[in-house]
């Protein structure tokens, strides 16, 4: 059969837009109708694609390995932590000062970008996501060290316009997780649509080039590992009003780098919605192998499953999607217009 | 965010003088000096490693000489960041194609433009309409250089399986898209037949014209570089060797010998 | 620290204890439910690492459990109700434990909880909290959940590591009455920081002192550090396989301690002791469990039904500590359903956290002299130890003296 | 004295195990120009296998025999049937499938063999009385062992890539593998040998490590040590097996000496502390200490 | 007697086919060249001959198919391909270089003396033997590409656009080589060349492609009469 050929900007290409809003919405709204620990699963899932959304700004888009962002998920989780627990903030305000400081870790941990290159810069964010739980672990009067630091639940109580109770706070999380997504989504859409994603690929695919074309080669990454460990950081601040329960050796270490990255090109890098498809892919397979069988039974299937992935879907699971929509319908650029990444 | 920048009507002369840089034991360039002036084709030929893609290298501040200066104008180059040297009005292409391979096109030719815009993260993640009309104005220029060099066709394809030739003109749109005052050329015909380098001669001969600007065209195809340069001079070992016109260059002995052959 | 739960605000907002019931239920979601009298079968559901390092262990302790079940069931269940055991695996992750749990409670319909492990528990108690699940001799340690009024819903199976430091104390003090200096080796996690705070506090206003803590992340490092002390005693407040690898260390230093004590997490001599050879002869462990494979309790009764039992059912690693643990746990369980039955509220998760609050019990596997003993004011459960020592030449431990018990601090 | 040197062979044993590990990267990278995020584990499987095999009787030099030939089997048999086919593709795919493997060996080696902590026998006499004296300190034979075999290693390792014909072809494969095939490599082979090659450097990693470590032979056992020989090996320069040592006994030194000396951060931070060192002199020497410089060439 | 006979071959990448059905011969001794535009599908022949890509048709070398063999094993039987760009190993040495051209010998001294004589021919790689190919220039990395080829010894020589990037009197000597080891050596080459005067120079016969077809054959004189192969490949 033959593709339907829609234009950007014409009026076929705003109706599907909108179908698709539409559809999310649906989505959304059925997923709140569900059993509460579903609703659970569903926040992890937004969780998780905002991470990986921010992941996705540095190693898919602008091609800096990041092996650390385990470092800017348990940073924004233990800012949001600390001043739930020690000051007695509110859950929500502590999302901007989250988002700030792993604005300012990223960025500073993007400072050696300037130097390091490749692989060797991949070490520089190993070191901190090792040193992220250790941190921890040694300012203990702030952190509760090794410890943990343990929010209760009703200092996670939705405000009180909502008129939600603190048994309902799994729903309120839902809804602020699901405008997080949508928010990250739009931005990371607008960034990457702009001369500047433009600028953060052509890093990626050759620097010197890139430096040739005037991009500011310390500009792009510093800023984007900044941008990238802000976004990652607000993940990790609705993940601590999630779980709860904070610990060093839980959540915050190198495995969950692993997580992310897993999730980053099963989804697929590099594109908007791979992050998406990429979270509900790192909380469900897991979750489906152990349904499958018990144990390390499972943990060989999952590795197997992850295998199979690579084998089945070269492009990630969204790159497939893209595909097998593809034969339905085509978008091509508006004419003298250029096609976006 | 400092801009450098250079107004229309001003045209620099390129100034290299006594540029000296080494590798190891190997003196890539060997005090070199000689000037490009405002809106002149010169071509610089010499045998393999010569030292001209080096030099080159030494102008987009991709290499720091090890004494000599090479300036723009008045702009000392020593001075200036590699992102910042395109911003002064000096674009490239290389000899062995330095593309993004996963940008189509169209995007290869905008990504050369970068330098001519503000660029601002927080308006690019708001995406403010302002932001949105200017990205549609640069690409709208960038598909009127693709339609100048006849690459239209492939505008919304990856660079990545495009021919070798074909690639090569997608550089030079990246390099144009940047308006530059002054393009260097790395071996510009490269697998191109001779046809279509005869098309290559006629093509940077016009863009001359109309937009105004100067080149240094590093080529092994003497029909090329004879027929378009003003001015041609010839390297060996990291020197100069000759400096001329076309004609004064061709007849020079040193050049026969260690260049062109007797054949030639 | 700030995860400590003792918030003024909260527990003056607490109810206290009703006149019908010791366990509020006006924090629930749904009160009714909770006291709805269970039918059919009574499900314990367990979210614990069943992959990953951890699994063994677990493994074990939830199969020691099923093999008391199983028991029970043989002998007619709770009045009829049959016990099942539901796990799921979190691989000792707090976020999937949290996700486990609900999924137990919403989708299992699980009348009983369990869990191994603090983070876990930690991740858990909340939402178990309000949803009056009770969750039973969770395979803890933290101080917070021994808190009856925040947590009226759990209690914690495992000793407080402060009251085995108080234990331990009590030792060194008959030991050296003149006082003595120790060196303190302390693992990073939340386990051994309990155990070191512990030990702190237990020593306060005694002349024993602390002349070196060094942490058991590199346990080479810590045994050169803490041998330079010059301490006489060695306390490691570690977890299981710090202590196979600080006595090794602390043998390769050349350093034999006077008095080298382990934590009773380490009490597995196959795994943590014997591999070390000489270097951890004389160490020594607070213990509230007999251990089958003791030639001590050959003839113990306690034993002998245990072992039977387990032959029956085909449990595979009865001499294991691990399958102890668990089938003690079920043990527990079986008794506090069977008065949670007998009582007033009947058999419903109302009823049985009544019971598990007001528990008074021996199982025949805890060494005579040390009960099980929760009230509505206090949740300690185990406040008594024997002190072993491992004995390299024999492989096996040997007692050191008599029950040390100093539930009278707790009345 | 005797506790600096005693910290100093702590440091310096440590050190030698990262850098066996890191070798094993080396291998890999020299040979296929990809890093096998799932060494560690499949050396975890193998060690698991020495275990088993000296619980049925066997001496713990057969276990190793047998670890290493598995260990060149294991690799040989991935970078055929897994990293093949889709090494061109990118180097993501590659970097998820060892994530893939990673999981499934570690998962299998619990399957097979639980989880249960094993106690590793030594190749070396490990008795607390197997050391000699130096100026007051004590090094252990194990310990000593563990530095001769790396000093082996990395002469073996040197010679195959600087001296042999193989290494010749391995790194023509990893630079430019379709010229190599062009000059009549046969690369698929050579692929599978440097992967094989590689596992068996890790076996040998495995059977080694494991008896001095503190966790001995568990299913966390070979997770850290991979972690700090990647350090390593990138600090190497990751094409160099000198700067791959270099870079482990680095690690090992400043970990042991940072966590005996510096208390203040020492006691607990030591992995971030000697991280943030190496770190710093990569800043210095962008390219790792020993690693070719990077040829960009336009 | 014919040494390679190629008869409608077809290749591609992917989903996009680039030859639709190629045909060529090459009589032991013969030097051929095929000339033809920018995208012609010339790199792709080649590669589909070297054992690259795979291909459909029929393509015999001294009489037995050529078709699912691997590179490797296509040196092997004496065919070697200089690939378009650079076929060098950046990392390695000059000398390195050479010596894993030589991958499937044995001959200790015949390598040597090989060495030895393709650095007489090529100079400027005798003075640079322990350098790493990476850092030499575009030119002279292409010289190293045709030594690096010739260190097989094969039979016939593949030549992807060999003057890509070389000044004109190198390019003049490099023809030279090739013209005397097509002559004294007896190797057979197969080029595809865009400095069509000196190619016709060289070759006895000449194929030109477009859109992945041959689409005339003839011998070199012939084609230096056609009027528009003179417009578009010789520049009179
Ligand atoms: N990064 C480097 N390291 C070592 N040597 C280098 C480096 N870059 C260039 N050279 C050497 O400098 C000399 C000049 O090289 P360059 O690339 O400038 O030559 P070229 O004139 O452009 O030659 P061609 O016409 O072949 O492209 C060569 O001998 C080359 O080997
Ligand atoms: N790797 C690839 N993936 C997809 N398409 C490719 C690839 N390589 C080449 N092509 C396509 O195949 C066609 C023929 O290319 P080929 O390289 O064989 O041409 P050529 O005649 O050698 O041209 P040139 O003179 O540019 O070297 C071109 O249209 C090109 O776009
Ligand atoms: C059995 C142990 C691993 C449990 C540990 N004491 C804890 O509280 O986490
Ligand atoms: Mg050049
Ligand atoms: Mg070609």
């Amino acid at each position: 059969m033959t593709p339907i050929h829609v234009r950007t900007g014409s009026a076929a290409h705003r109706g599907l837009q909108i179908a698709g809003l539409a559809a999310a919405a649906g989505a959304l709204l059925l997923g709140a109708t569900m059993e509460a620990f579903r609703v659970g699963q569903l926040t992890n899932v937004m969780i998780f694609a905002i991470a990986i959304s921010g992941l996705n700004l540095a190693t898919g888009y602008t091609g800096l390995l990041s092996i650390g962002h385990s470092a800017f998920f348990g940073l924004g989780a233990y800012t949001t932590g600390v001043m739930v627990v020690t000051y007695g903030a509110a859950p929500m305000t502590t999302i901007p000062l989250a988002v700030l400081l792993c604005a300012v870790l990223g960025f500073v941990v993007g400072l050696p970008a300037l130097r390091i290159r490749g692989l060797y810069l991949a070490l520089v964010t190993l070191a901190v996501g090792v040193a992220f739980p250790e941190v921890v672990r040694r300012f203990e009067d702030l952190t509760g060290g090794a410890a943990g630091l343990v929010i209760r639940s009703r200092q996670l109580a939705p405000p009180e316009w909502t008129g939600l109770t603190v048994p309902q706070r799994g729903i309120w999380l839902y809804w602020v997780s699901a405008a997080a997504l949508l928010i990250t989504l739009v931005l990371v859409r607008n960034l990457t649509r702009s001369r500047l994603g433009i600028a953060m690929i052509a890093t990626r695919d050759n620097e010197i080039a890139a430096a040739a074309s005037g991009v500011r080669l310390a500009t792009v990454k510093t800023t984007v590992f900044g941008l990238s460990g802000a976004v990652t950081g607000l993940a990790g601040s609705l993940f601590a009003m999630y779980v709860g329960a904070l610990s060093p050796d839980g959540s915050f270490t190198l495995l969950k780098s692993i997580e992310l990255i897993t999730g980053l090109f099963l989804g697929g890098a590099a594109t908007l919605f791979g992050p998406v498809v990429g979270a509900f892919a790192v909380v469900y397979l897991p979750y489906f192998t152990a349904d499958l069988a018990s144990g390390h039974v499972s943990g060989v299937i999952f590795g197997a499953v992850l295998i199979a992935i690579v084998f089945l879907m070269p492009e990630g699971i969204a790159g497939v999607a893209g595909r097998f929509l593809g034969r339905f319908i085509r978008i091509a650029p508006h004419e003298n217009q250029g096609e976006r990444p | 965010m400092q801009m450098v920048r250079t107004t229309g009507t001003d045209r620099p002369a390129l100034t290299v003088t006594d540029v000296t840089l080494r590798f190891g034991g190997v003196a890539a360039l060997d005090g070199v000096g000689f000037t490009v002036a405002p809106g002149e084709i010169c071509g610089l030929i010499g045998p393999n490693g010569a030292g001209k893609t080096t030099l080159f290298n030494c102008v987009t501040r991709i290499y720091r000489p090890d004494s000599g200066g090479v300036s723009f104008g008045d702009t000392d180059l020593a001075r200036v960041r590699p992102h910042d040297v395109v911003r002064l009005g000096i674009a490239r292409t290389f000899q062995n194609l330095a593309l993004f391979p996963s940008l189509t096109v169209l995007q290869n030719t905008v990504a050369g433009a970068h330098a001519r815009h503000q660029a601002g993260f927080a308006a690019a993640l708001l995406g403010w309409p302002g932001t949105r009309s200017r990205q549609r104005r640069i690409e709208g220029e960038a598909m009127d250089i693709l339609a100048e060099l006849d690459l239209t066709d492939v505008a919304h394809r990856p660079a990545h399986g495009l021919p070798y030739g074909t690639l090569k003109r997608v550089e030079l749109a990246r390099a144009l898209a940047a308006r530059p005052r002054l393009l260097l050329l790395d071996e510009p015909a490269g697998g191109l037949t001779h046809a279509e380098v005869r098309d290559l001669g006629d093509l940077i001969l016009r863009l001359r014209r109309d937009h105004d600007l100067g080149a240094l065209l590093v080529e092994h195809h003497m029909g090329l570089v004879m027929s378009i340069s003003d001015h041609v001079v010839a390297m060996e070992f990291g020197r100069k060797i000759a400096d001329g016109t076309p004609d004064e260059v061709r007849a020079e002995r040193r050049v026969i010998e260690a260049y062109l052959g007797k054949a030639s | 620290a700030p995860a400590s739960p003792a918030d003024p605000a909260a527990t003056a907002a607490a109810p206290a204890s009703s006149a019908a019931s010791v366990t509020p239920t006006d924090g629930c979601a749904d009160p009714a439910a909770a006291a709805q009298p269970i039918t059919g079968t009574l499900k314990v559901g367990w979210s614990a690492a069943l992959s990953g390092p951890l699994a063994q262990a677990v493994g074990a302790v939830i199969d020691g459990m099923k093999s008391r079940f199983a028991v029970a069931n043989a002998a007619g269940g709770i009045g009829g109700v049959k016990l099942e055991v539901v796990a799921r695996d979190d691989a000792f992750n707090p976020e999937k434990a949290k996700a486990n749990v609900g999924e137990l409670i919403q989708a299992d319909g699980v009348h009983v909880l369990s869990t191994f492990g603090s983070g876990q528990l930690n991740a858990i108690a909340d939402d178990q909290n309000e949803a009056c699940v009770p969750l039973l001799f969770g395979q803890a340690s933290v101080p917070a959940y021994r808190d009856a009024v925040n947590f009226p819903w759990t209690t914690e199976y495992l000793p407080s590591a402060e009251v085995e430091m108080a234990v331990v104390v009590a030792q060194l003090k008959q030991k050296y009455p003149d006082g003595v200096d120790v060196a303190l080796a302390a693992n990073q996690t939340e386990s051994g920081q309990g155990y070191a705070n512990g030990f702190k506090k237990a020593i306060e206003g005694s002349n024993i002192k602390i002349v070196k803590e060094a942490p058991l992340t590199d346990p080479n490092a810590a045994a050169t550090t803490l041998k330079a002390s010059g301490a006489k005693v060695l306390v490691d407040a570690g977890v299981t396989t710090d202590c196979l690898a600080l006595s090794m260390a602390v043998g390769r230093a050349g350093w034999k301690p006077e008095t080298f004590i382990q934590p009773a997490n380490c009490v597995d001599g196959k795994t943590l002791y014997e591999p070390a050879g000489d270097a951890a002869d004389g160490q020594q462990i607070m213990v509230w469990l007999k251990d089958p494979g003791n030639p001590i309790y050959a003839d113990d009764p306690g034993v002998k039904q245990y072992l039977a039992d387990l032959e029956a059912q085909g449990n595979k690693l009865p001499l294991n500590n691990y399958t102890v643990n668990g089938w003690v746990v079920g043990d527990l369980m079986v008794d506090a359903f069977t008065k949670a039955a007998a009582s007033p509220d009947g058999l419903s998760r109302l009823g049985i956290m009544n019971a598990a609050r007001t528990q008074s019990y021996h199982p025949p596997m805890f060494i005579d002299g040390i009960d099980w003993k929760v009230t509505p004011t206090q949740a300690l459960g185990i406040m008594a130890f024997r002190p072993f020592a491992w004995s390299a030449e024999k492989k096996t431990f040997e007692a050191q003296g008599d029950v040390i018990d100093i539930s009278q601090n707790y009345q | 004295m005797d506790i600096f040197l005693e910290r100093l062979f702590d440091g310096v044993t440590n050190g030698a195990v990262y850098a066996i590990m890191a070798l094993a990267l080396v291998v890999v990278f020299r040979s296929t120009g990809t890093i096998n995020f799932a060494q560690g584990e499949m050396a975890l499987f193998t060690t698991y296998l020495a275990w088993w095999l000296t619980t049925v009787g066997l001496p713990i030099w057969a276990g190793a025999l047998a670890a290493g030939a598995t260990g060149f089997l294991l690799g040989a048999v991935v970078e055929r049937t897994l990293i093949r086919p889709i090494r061109r593709r990118n180097d993501m795919a590659s970097l998820i499938v060892a994530l893939g493997l990673f999981t499934a060996f570690n998962a299998l080696a619990g399957l097979l063999w639980n989880s249960e902590t094993k106690p590793m026998p030594s190749l070396f006499p490990a008795g607390l009385e197997d050391f000699f004296p130096v100026a007051g300190a004590r090094l252990y034979w194990d310990a000593l062992g563990v530095w001769l075999v790396v000093l082996a290693l990395i002469a073996g390792v040197f010679f195959l890539f600087n001296r042999t014909r193989l290494g010749l072809q391995m790194r023509a494969v990893a630079d430019n593998a379709e010229s190599a095939a062009l000059s009549g490599v046969p690369t698929g082979r050579i692929l599978m040998l440097g992967w094989g090659l590689a596992g068996i450097v890790g076996s040998l990693a495995g059977v080694l490590v494991t008896p001095l470590s503190a966790t001995q032979l568990s299913l966390t056992t070979m997770f850290p040590i991979l972690i700090y020989a990647s350090a390593a090996a990138l600090f190497g320069g990751l094409d160099s097996p000198v700067g791959a040592v270099v870079g482990g006994l680095a690690i090992g030194v400043l970990e042991a000496l940072i966590t005996g000396y510096v208390e203040f951060i020492g006691g607990t931070l030591p992995q971030t502390a000697a991280l943030v060192v190496i770190v710093l002199i990569l800043l210095f020497r962008p390219t790792g200490l020993f690693g070719t410089r990077q040829l960009e060439r336009l | 007697m014919t040494l390679l006979s190629v008869q409608n071959l077809t290749a591609g990448y992917g989903q996009a086919r680039v030859l639709h059905g190629v045909d060529l011969t090459i009589e032991e001794g013969e030097a051929v060249v095929v000339l033809g535009a920018n995208g012609a599908g010339k790199t792709t022949t080649m590669r589909a001959l070297a054992g690259l890509i795979g291909f459909g048709g029929r393509v015999e070398f001294e009489g037995s198919p050529l078709a699912g063999l691997r590179p490797d094993a296509v040196v092997a039987r004496g065919v070697s391909l200089v690939p378009q760009g650079r076929g060098t190993f950046p990392h390695l040495t000059v000398l390195e270089n050479l010596h894993v051209g030589a991958a499937l010998r044995r001959d200790k001294r015949g390598i040597k003396e090989d060495i030895e004589r393709w650095c007489g021919v090529f100079p400027v790689l005798a003075e640079r033997t322990g350098q790493a190919a990476g850092t030499l220039s575009g030119g002279e990395q292409q010289m190293l590409a045709v030594a690096r080829a010739l260190m097989s010894r094969p039979r016939l020589l593949l030549c992807d656009e060999p003057s890509l990037g070389l000044a004109p009197k190198i390019v003049a000597e490099l023809f030279g080589i090739l013209a005397t080891i097509n002559r004294e050596q007896g190797v057979s080459l197969l080029l595809v060349e865009q400095n069509a005067e000196l190619a016709l120079a060289l070759a006895g016969r000449v194929y030109l492609l477009e859109v992945g077809r041959v689409i005339a054959s003839g011998t070199a004189a012939e084609f230096r009469e056609d009027e528009t192969v003179r417009r578009a490949y010789l520049g009179y």
